[in-house]
């Protein structure tokens, strides 16, 4: 009970000194925008480790962070393995793919109102795909190799790219708009100069939440057949054997590649998207 | 009546028949027993279902039981109703392979899950590495289905005698067109579906008592189920609740599954200690690095059953 | 209300000071354009007749919500006339449209917050297909003209009220349009500032010969631009008057004191008080 | 809605034409196959006809998933266990009970992100790092964990659905809340408005073109959600069951026809969610 | 440049019409205000000092760009001054934003565009908590007021850009400020409606000793309405004149035509041309 009652002890006082940090002056320095999620993660695996821990909660359910890093520690190679197989070569090149895919869809959407009301809803069709059944049809048609998981990842990463992208395109307002016509600007023009620029805040959500679906696409795709390497194929693995610490070892690699991911994403949306209210910090 | 909740390793289907046979036809009943059965998948590992308290009883092969036993998790055998193995290895003849001396250059299939021992410990006794390259064979981590035989995308896969052999012959592939290898013939069979409780259950004496009634029943309906394979695979399609299974086909799973049924349901020690010799030796990665010792299974439950 | 004939008539009575070479630049007949909102229809326009020929600064004035704007636009091709006709350089507004006729200063600036002024100033200019030299140098310019230089670089957010409504004039002027549409484009500027965009502008319509529609609140400086001031009034949005300058050509600022000027001034203001509902 | 039905079907005409086509051209190996096994040759209208009618098919043709869909649907009693109906009613009551968490959930943290510096700084990160864990990895230790407590039967499932649904809502929510332009924002400010004031008058209904997009895409994902839920739960019933039997005994019809019925259901679910988003934008005065 | 000394030279030499009761309402000592772009700092106020006396109404005259926005909305604690002092009804402008000191108008109208025109008015009313039928009374009356009787229930995007700004006249005016900060108010209107929201500006003042400052472009506006008028001149920005206005407080529309209002004009015209680069 001591080491729950500590766990939530630490807990409470980290989310006080976030509390504090995000309040102060130094809020928007970089130290505190890293301080502050890394306080509150440390605070998870304190308060993981006191549960467990106190909870007596058995290792094959669910190991203690320090089980965890343990494993990390002298699994690097194999992670970093499954990580190349699975991140690099399922996720990036099927993230990459469908986002184009899903982009020049909405495109074309747009371009044609036809396309437009015919597409649509047929696209959303698309998106409810549960990978559970595609997945396995896709590895019949692609093979075990990572191929197939890029073909998962397109499936899924297409839909949230395409809405927001089709509501973006839409976005750009009444008097902009306007003022392309009163140029004559072609459809090309007004794309490119108006109507893109203005889709770009929506455009990026789409892309956010299409990294960590990615992520997810690549990895589940592997419990449906896969060679001897990659995350899910790992994960699953090590079920079986109750090798739950490897388990967490590769979760938190899925989880620190995803972050970085998003991260990378959300930067470049700052830089793309500074214009927008949401970025310039409205408050 | 006592309340027991039996994990399954699998989805519903004949190879679990006995189970609910004995539901069915109020065997359980009749013992006093509330029995609740829990369909099992490709996402349910029963060690880690019992270990949560979501069972009391599963249904396990051994090497995940004993890799289970060996991570902290004290499962115990107390029950072998499947005496001999039913896992296969098919090839297909067009593919050229004739023996294992043809694997290496080879793609095949391979249950993981805590179900590639068997494999990769024949693998280490024939001597031919399971990391692909030219002597080697490349493993795939198969699916659930035959099809990556049927798109010739592996030379052979993993079968069970009483399941995926016969998808692959119903798909139109004649028996003369494959090539099987049974794990039994090559010496490195393990014991497939046993019954295993935590320890601690055992030391419960009400428990110990529902479980000598539990695992009487149970072998009461594999006995029914192996003489009348016809009304247990009715039975096993009742308690399908995805509706997809189709009764030939639980049928010839009965018929399968009688084969490799034992007179009893009593482990035999003997068929334990070649299990643990054969995950022992189990190539770089050993499933289980010592001997688990005679705790890992115990006669009390069988020999009270069978009074 | 104004038939087209007696709006013919007063064509007629003043001295225009320009000839159509062929026919009207813009030529509205028994125009109408009705709008349907959740509130019942709105009557923006009602029979609306009115020629503007080539190079005539026709300024239009009138209370809020008299239909300048709808009228601007109407011409513009980014509204639809319910009824009548509505003919520019005697092709329909959407086909003058099309051949890039228009420069339109929107009463709102409405520049796009991803680019910076001198970006916003180029739109026209990559959208029309001007070489990059050619951007830079005519960008310049009538940045300079309106006085923005130096704020090239600078976003739309970051500048004032009157700034940003002078980088839309800009961006108007930057490429040489025929017809020139400018809703209230001076209403947030000074007097002085205003003083000198008008001097600017006129020199600018004399040197090119276009055609400019202009709104604007000023009398005086309807009066100072303009070789014909349209007064309209509301409900339902109509012409009430068709003024034709007896101002010369060549205008500096101190003809606003002349009799010429004050006595259409003042026949301005009395179309403009019958529009309201005051006094 | 009637200016849908032609472009629709356009598009849907031109996908069963490729689909044909595909068909033919990914079962066509087989039909070889088998011949080359049975020692006999096949002619170019025997493939034709045999690619359209396999068991096993790579590609089932239209057809047979039409076939299979009809009679599992409209032939069997719904409450039939092998009525796609009954499954999908299943999947559907898990769909929307997780729909609801997770929207509820999402918005929620949106709010907070908006409204506290602490947890826009720290929620964040660990929201996207949730949705980076593998959902299938760690949901039968959901599923054990719940069980533990006592907790099974819908509830489990629609956690799952949720957690995949939570997360375009949040991302499309602070987007969205934070749309408002300082203009805006800084009306409210001169008449100190409340937070709460702020949030009601301001930033919500600014956010709603973000939030009804954020919708579709999370109900769709409530939707595959719901249907992974059922793998770890044993996959007893619902349109996950399906898939997967079908994927056990590679009946490639089967899975099609669930897929088509999940994807029927996922459409209907974000045609709904567009027709309210009409709705309430046409009575905002929003929609032009 | 005015040394504060100076400024408050200014104050003693006209014969002010309102003696503040207790300390100024507005305090602004050596206030400095510099925006940080991606292309260098921007110096919109510099050292400004100003104090504005409870029922003041105090007018900002002077190039676009120079500062009349930063200004006002320094006061409404929109922007925060980079250095110096300002102090309002003896507090901060925040705590006095939190007492609901301001009624502020906008530049751009700033409607929310899915509210009707109603909705807007009453948006104010809502917030500050006002019961369901004191908000009906007030929104009609300020909507009378602005002469937008007949709009309530149609969208923003359906009134011209006159209309759309009188509406955010009206909703500013709806809830009874004590300060009023109006950024070019009637920028969109024309004279007559112009004159007449004047007009009633002017009873409104007199009637509820509000304090008003008041940023407009219109010399004569500027000299009709204001008990003193602050001239600004930009780069960085900052204030050159502030006068004192000698007319009486009651003021009928002709006193526009007396020599005091002429003198007044001149000097303000002259101020503001001397913050221009133009002739
Ligand atoms: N958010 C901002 N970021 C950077 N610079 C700004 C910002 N807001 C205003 N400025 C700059 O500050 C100066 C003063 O702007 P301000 O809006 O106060 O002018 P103004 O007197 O109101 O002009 P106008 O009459 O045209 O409205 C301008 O040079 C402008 O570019
Ligand atoms: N999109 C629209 N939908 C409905 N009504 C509209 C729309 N646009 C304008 N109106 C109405 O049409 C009438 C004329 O508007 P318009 O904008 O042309 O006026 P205006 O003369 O430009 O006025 P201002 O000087 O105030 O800009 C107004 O009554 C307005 O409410
Ligand atoms: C993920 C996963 N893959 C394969 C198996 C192997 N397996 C054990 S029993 C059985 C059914 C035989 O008909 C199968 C396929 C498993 N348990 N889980
Ligand atoms: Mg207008
Ligand atoms: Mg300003």
């Amino acid at each position: 009970m001591s080491w729950v009652a500590g766990a939530l002890g630490v807990w409470a006082v980290a989310w006080w000194a976030n509390l504090r940090i995000a309040a102060s002056r130094h809020a928007d320095t970089r130290a505190a925008r890293l301080a502050v999620p890394v306080i509150f993660g440390l605070t998870l695996l304190v308060l993981w480790e006191g549960l467990v821990r106190g909870l007596a909660v058995p290792g094959v359910i669910l190991p203690p962070p320090s089980a965890i890093a343990a494993r990390i520690a002298v699994s690097g190679p194999i992670l970093w393995a499954d990580f190349v197989q699975t991140f690099v070569k399922g996720a990036l090149s099927g993230y990459v793919i469908g986002c184009t895919a899903a982009f020049l869809t909405a495109l074309a959407a747009d371009r044609f109102d036809f396309l437009r009301r015919g597409l649509l809803p047929v696209g959303s069709f698309i998106a409810a795909l549960p990978i559970i059944g595609t997945a396995p049809i896709l590895v019949m048609w692609f093979g075990f190799d990572w191929q197939s998981k890029a073909a998962v990842v397109v499936v899924m990463v297409f839909f949230p790219v395409l809405v927001n992208t089709v509501q973006g395109l839409a976005a750009a307002d009444a008097m902009s708009r306007d003022l392309m016509r009163t140029y004559a600007a072609t459809p090309g023009q007004s794309l490119r100069k108006l109507r893109l620029p203005a889709a770009m805040p929506f455009i990026f959500n789409g892309l956010k939440i299409s990294t960590t679906l990615a992520l997810i696409g690549a990895i589940v795709a592997e419990f449906f057949g896969s060679p001897t390497v990659g995350m899910g194929f790992r994960i699953s693995t090590s079920v079986g054997q109750l090798a739950l610490d490897m388990v967490w070892a590769e979760i938190t690699v899925a989880a620190l590649a995803g972050s970085l991911f998003y991260g990378a994403v959300a930067l470049t949306e700052r830089a793309v998207t500074f214009w927008h209210p949401s970025q310039r910090g409205g408050r | 009546a006592d309340e027991l909740t039996l994990q399954l390793k699998w989805v519903t289907q004949a190879q679990f028949a006995g189970y609910y046979v004995a539901q069915d036809k109020g065997f359980y009943e009749e013992a006093d027993l509330d029995v609740t059965i829990k369909p099992g998948g490709p996402d349910i590992a029963p060690t880690q279902v019992i270990a949560g308290g979501g069972a009391d009883v599963v249904v396990e092969w051994m090497p995940a039981a004993l890799a289970a036993r060996e991570r902290g998790l004290p499962l115990v055998n107390i029950a072998q109703p499947f005496a001999r193995s039913g896992m296969m290895l098919t090839c297909l003849a067009e593919s050229g392979v004739t023996g294992p001396e043809d694997f290496p250059g080879r793609t095949l299939g391979v249950w993981f899950f805590g179900n590639e021992y068997p494999f990769l410990s024949w693998m280490s006794q024939l001597g031919i590495p399971t990391e692909g390259g030219e002597d080697g064979v490349t493993v795939l981590k198969q699916g659930f289905n035959v099809d990556p035989l049927l798109q010739k995308q592996a030379d052979c896969i993993s079968t069970m005698t009483y399941n995926e052999y016969w998808q692959v012959i119903d798909a139109g592939i004649t028996p003369e067109q494959l090539v099987t290898f049974n794990y039994t013939d090559r010496g490195v069979a393990t014991l497939e579906d046993g019954l295993y409780v935590l320890d601690e259950t055992l030391e419960d004496p009400a428990m110990v008592d529902a479980l000598e009634r539990f695992v009487a029943a149970s072998m009461r309906g594999w006995a029914y189920a192996a003489e009348n394979p016809e009304e247990a695979a009715e039975i096993v399609l009742e308690n399908d609740a995805t509706g997809a299974q189709t009764f030939e086909h639980q049928v010839r799973m009965m018929e399968e599954v009688g084969k490799l049924l034992g007179e009893d349901g009593v482990l035999d020690p003997a068929a334990f200690e070649t299990t643990v010799a054969s995950l022992l030796s189990g190539g770089s990665d050993p499933v289980i690095t010592a001997h688990p010792g005679d705790a890992a299974w115990t006669h009390a439950i069988t020999d009270a059953a069978l009074n | 209300m104004l038939s087209a004939e007696e709006i013919d008539g007063f064509r007629d009575e003043g001295a225009s000071p320009v000839t159509p070479p062929d026919g009207p630049v813009i030529d509205a007949r028994g125009l109408e354009l009705v709008f349907q909102t959740n509130d019942g229809p709105v009557h923006a326009l009602n029979d609306v007749n009115l020629q503007i020929s080539k190079g005539d600064f026709v300024s239009f004035i009138g209370p809020s919500g008299c239909g300048k704007t709808t009228l601007l636009r109407a011409i513009a091709a980014l509204e639809t006339p319910t009824d009548g006709q509505l003919m520019v350089n005697g092709m329909t507004p959407d086909a003058a449209r099309r051949s890039r006729a228009y420069g339109y200063v929107f009463q709102a600036a409405g520049l796009y917050p991803w680019r910076t002024i001198a970006a916003n100033v180029k739109l026209p200019l990559e959208i029309m297909g001007f070489d990059k030299a050619e951007q830079e140098r005519r960008a310049a310019d009538v940045l300079r003209l309106v006085d923005l230089e130096g704020f090239e670089r600078k976003y739309p957010w970051q500048l004032s009220g009157g700034m940003q409504q002078r980088a839309s004039i800009a961006r108007a002027l930057a490429f040489d349009a025929d017809i020139l549409l400018m809703d209230e484009p001076f209403g947030a500027l000074d007097e002085i500032v205003r003083d000198h965009l008008n001097e600017q502008l006129l020199k600018l319509w004399e040197r090119t010969e276009k055609t400019i529609a202009f709104v604007t609140h000023s009398i005086p400086e309807a009066v100072y631009l303009s070789t014909r001031i349209v007064v309209m009034s509301p409900r339902p949005g109509r012409i009430t008057d068709v003024i034709d300058s007896p101002l010369p050509r060549e205008r500096p600022l101190d003809i606003r004191d002349t009799p010429e000027f004050l006595a259409v001034a003042h026949r301005v203001r009395e179309g403009l008080r019958a529009g309201h509902a005051y006094d | 809605m009637r200016d849908h039905v032609g472009p629709v079907l356009t598009v849907i005409a031109a996908i069963l034409a490729v689909w044909y086509g595909a068909a033919v051209w990914m079962n066509a190996a087989w039909t070889q196959q088998q011949a080359a096994r049975a020692g006999t040759t096949v002619s170019l209208s025997e493939i034709l006809a045999d690619t359209m009618q396999q068991d096993r098919p790579r590609l089932p043709a239209p057809h047979q998933v039409a076939v299979e869909l009809w009679e599992t649907t409209a032939e069997k009693k719904v409450t039939s266990k092998r009525s796609l109906v009954y499954h999908g009613w299943i999947t559907l009551s898990a769909t929307l009970l997780g729909f609801a968490i997770g929207t509820g959930l999402g918005m929620l943290l949106a709010v907070g992100i908006v409204h506290s510096r602490a947890m826009d700084m720290s929620v964040m990160p660990w929201a996207i790092a949730s949705q980076t864990i593998p959902i299938l990895a760690i949901a039968p230790m959901i599923i054990v964990v719940l069980n533990s407590v006592g907790v099974s039967g819908l509830l489990p499932k629609a956690i799952i659905s949720a957690y995949l649904s939570f997360f375009p809502v949040v991302v499309g929510m602070v987007k969205g809340l934070r749309s408002p332009d300082v203009a805006q924002l800084d009306l409210l400010r001169t008449y100190n408005a409340s937070r709460a004031q702020m949030f009601w008058r301001l930033r919500l209904p600014a956010s709603l073109p973000y939030l009804f997009t954020s919708l579709k895409v999370g109900i769709a994902a409530s939707l595959v959600g719901a249907i992974v839920g059922e793998l770890p739960t044993g996959a007893v019933a619902g349109l996950g069951a399906r898939l997967l039997a079908g994927s056990y005994y590679g009946q490639t019809v089967q899975i099609w026809s669930a897929l088509i019925g999940a994807a029927v259901l996922a459409g209907l679910l974000v045609g709904l969610i567009g027709l309210v988003q009409r709705v309430t934008l046409r009575r905002m005065g929003l929609a032009r």
